[in-house]
């Protein structure tokens, strides 16, 4: 019998299983970052974490608040540039698995951290690209991670940051992107993967406690489901333990 | 040889003119907020900011009014929210419009990397699939002469000044950093005048005893500012920690455009100097951020 | 995971087969003549060797018949003369044919560059002028999208495999190098597979108690080949100095084939191993080049 | 009344005047490397040395063997990889001065280290380029020297390796080359200049005992002269006392 757990706990613990061992993974803050430190701290002790600041190898030993924390570089295996980080790592393909976010994502994938609204007159300004669009472009899989609602999930997104399995009509083969693009989608409603022939998302697992219907209604389109849609594996005792006493002891994320 | 040491007021007073493109630089690491502040303070204007992320650092010349122009990456409070002041310019043209010029990190760095190596462009395997390149006409591309394929590319930057932060320098201005060392090297070799930041300066012996952590050579630095705990509220590898607590409150700071102008009087206006800053901060501020001792394991340069 | 740690032998058999494009890196510093000695004793064939400085290494491997291609950017004995070994390749046939493809050392440093950053090609300031593009197909141009300029292009080179020395590395490959770096970082992400090998093995905690010193990350290296003393006659920075009297004896050694065959014969193929080849070359000899010490100033890591 | 010197130790101490403090040199091997050093035990305690090994601001403390030698990396300034070192200084315009040698040099400064007869059947293969070629097109100024004869100075270079004031029938300025060229040649018989008009080398000082015709003989063109042709100065006892006590003590060079 599983302890009681929040979304986030469950949404941290499915990523993290995305991860296998000896994997190099891009990793963002916050979710995926405790994700990744999950995995490491579990089933995938040579998981090497890369962050777009150029730590390699990082062992934090606390919750990192940015993705430059000084805490990724100490006891790191190496330290780079950001030419380096960008060029000899990402473009280069050598990384295996990189998270994204999403402030509006379509059904291919595409998101947009932009802009809401029109690009030179916009409703809500949005960071913009970051390293998102060449980890959308040449990580070998993206995992994606979005808080579910109409707003999130648009038949269209307002401006494509970061490409997905079908862009502005082409697909990633049309396009010539190396890397393999989002592959799952991890939601506060239920995980999807990537229908390889349409590239579209398709449901394949639902949270515990999750009605089918709050997953439909969540999402401005016509969702795809696989024929059998699962429940989404429970954490552990463990990975619990983990998360709240080792990664997140402030409970910041979870 | 004159000296290259001086004071933050008068470098920013002899090396930043209105209308200016400058980059104060530090991915994460090393921002160098003692410069903005002074930016601020002298009422610098019409400057072109270029940062791969913008940061509170450029939120606050950016509410101040120092800014027309914006050349960026990733515009967002790193791990704590939304840049209001720089919202507000761009939604709202608060206080003045601000133009804004945008990239991926990896492309604008390119265009310091450009910069740097004196090339006209630079090619990134980039922004296929994605919208950038439709609001960016600076996103062009060539024609690979073996492959035959298109590939984007990004024209060179070269700042009018860049100030760069540094852990330790010598008088001459050879600069060794370590920890994150972002884009600050290219960025320096790029720009026409570069001022380097320090929290020591040292004797030329230290900087000699490694010359392989020389991340900037004396020979392209035009003046050398000595300014402990200069980047306060981001952090200094093996010197403080970034306070995390201010980037938090900065989401409330900046939300409010009156707040903001409270924020600006009290802690930029209202000082003189860094040295005051850190005064007003006060000691207990200070020692809670201060770095715990780590060394690194030295190595033999002998033969 | 299975370890990375190896010998030389068993990684040269793994990571070299007949035909591969090499690179054996180092310039000037840190030239692993273990790794070539290795590969002419295994009788390896056809490879096309890159170096921008074949130096006494690929000297030796031409002379051995290993090699039925050239790229590289300059061919002297540096400091001490010609290379007869390569020349009498390039200027008779002699053991055999050698083709050549020839560079500046920009443009072929340019190469690994592209290579290592997924380029297909890179733009390079050079040439204007010179003969070299007119016997050089590979070097062509693009026209630059901002400036319509003209500017010349080398094609990304990416070996078969890179072999790379460096001072230490912990058994993931996580290599550090201080004192000339050379082109070793970019070949290493430019090879498909990589060795490295080092003088001292050491414990993870060493390596990452300063990782802005990690020149080469594990995750790209396939082998850690721990072999001390194992660039003689280059040097190792730290450890021990240039074999000076031997790089100008060489001069004498490779004028003449007989001579140079008798070389390769005693010191090559006569022995098993470099432990061999040091315990050939004498206790005086490795005492007489061992380094002093000189060490860097720690910094502090800590936050 | 100097003492006696070397024709060497004169062409070095020649050579180190013409650099002024506080300039940045390319390096070279040899008698450059003797001239830099030279005149920064002299006149120009400023000069900055950097090596195409990616040496920058080095202070040997021995005779460097190589332009790799270790004794240049102890005590720099700083150690750049050779991606910086060509990039970031020399294309990036951050040298002053550069020096070349020449196995053929014809009027224009034209310099081949390639190959002596056809390339693809070479009577001799020589080096190559190296950092030669960049030098030739970058550096803001350049000092060549070499050592006179027919065959070091013909009409016509083999080969083009680094191209002088007048590369090919094109001058610098058609070509778009951005660096000022050769400036100055330094051989054991003299020195010369060259001329801003034409590109061609003038001889404009004599060495000591040297006669005109010794010059004129080995030089395969008919030779320009400057109106006044001056005596090359020579080396003062303190500048051949630094050669010979603290640069190059076991006279490898001089």
């Amino acid at each position: 019998m599983a302890a009681s757990y929040s979304t986030s706990e469950l949404m941290v613990v499915r990523a993290a299983r995305e991860l296998l061992d000896g994997e190099v993974v891009f990793v963002g803050i916050g979710l995926p970052n405790l994700a990744c430190n999950l995995a490491r701290h579990t089933h995938a002790p040579n998981l090497t974490l890369i962050y777009e600041s150029g730590a390699v190898g990082s062992v934090p030993d606390r919750l990192p608040l940015s993705i430059g924390d000084p805490c990724l570089v100490k006891g790191a295996a190496a330290v780079c540039s950001i030419f380096d980080v960008f060029q000899y790592y990402l473009v280069n393909e050598k990384i295996d698995v990189g998270f994204l976010g999403a402030a509006q994502m379509d059904r291919y994938g595409n998101i947009n951290t932009t802009v809401i609204g029109n690009y030179k007159n916009p409703k809500v300004r949005l960071p913009g690209s970051g390293g998102a669009c060449e980890m959308a472009i040449h990580a070998k899989r993206v995992v994606i991670i979005a808080t579910q609602n109409l707003k999130t999930f648009p038949e269209t997104v307002d401006f494509i940051t970061s490409p997905g399995q079908k862009a502005n009509g082409k697909t990633r083969k049309d396009w010539g992107l190396p890397g393999g693009g989002p592959t799952l989608l991890i939601t506060n409603l239920g995980v999807f993967k990537f229908d390889s022939e349409s590239g579209e998302i398709f449901l394949t697992e639902i949270h515990p406690g999750v009605e089918r219907s709050d997953v439909v209604s969540t999402i401005g389109w016509n969702l795809q489901m696989a024929g059998d849609v699962t429940e989404t594996p429970e954490p552990t005792a463990d990975e619990l333990r983990i998360i709240r006493e080792e990664l997140d002891p402030d409970h910041l994320y979870i | 040889m004159e000296s290259k040491v001086t004071t933050m007021a008068d470098a920013i007073s002899r090396f930043v003119e209105d209308g200016f493109t400058i980059v104060i630089d530090g991915f994460t690491h090393l921002i160098c907020f003692a410069a903005a502040h002074e930016i601020i303070r002298q009422r610098k204007r019409n400057l072109t900011l270029c940062r791969m992320t913008p940061d509170l650092i450029y939120d606050q010349m950016i509410a101040a009014g120092c800014a027309s122009k914006l050349i960026f990456s990733w515009a967002g409070n790193p791990g704590a929210g939304s840049l209001f002041g720089l919202r507000r310019a761009i939604e709202g043209q608060i206080p003045s419009p601000l133009e804004i010029e945008e990239y991926s990190h990896f492309g604008l760095a390119a265009r310091l990397i450009a910069g740097a190596a004196n090339l006209p462009f630079y090619p990134v395997q980039s922004y296929l699939g994605s919208d950038l390149p439709t609001v960016n006409p600076q996103i062009r591309s060539v024609t690979c002469p073996y492959t035959e394929r298109s590939i984007a590319t990004v024209p060179a930057l070269n700042p009018d000044i860049a100030i760069v932060h540094a852990q330790r320098a010598d008088a001459d201005g050879n600069a060794q950093v370590w920890g994150i060392t972002g884009i600050q090297k290219e960025t320096a070799f790029a720009a026409k005048n570069v001022i380097v930041v320090v929290e020591e300066l040292v004797d030329s012996t230290v900087i000699r005893s490694d010359p392989n952590r020389t991340l900037i050579p004396g020979m392209v630095v035009d003046a050398v500012v000595v300014e402990p705990f200069g980047c306060h509220p981001s952090y200094v590898q093996g010197y403080y920690d970034r306070d995390n607590d201010f980037y938090v409150a900065w989401g409330d700071i900046s939300r409010d455009p009156s707040s903001l102008d409270r924020y600006l009087d009290e802690w930029i206006y209202g000082v003189g100097s860094r040295t005051d800053y850190v005064e007003k901060l006060g000691p207990d501020e200070v020692s809670r951020l201060k770095a715990e001792l780590v060394l690194s394991t030295p190595v033999n340069y002998g033969y």
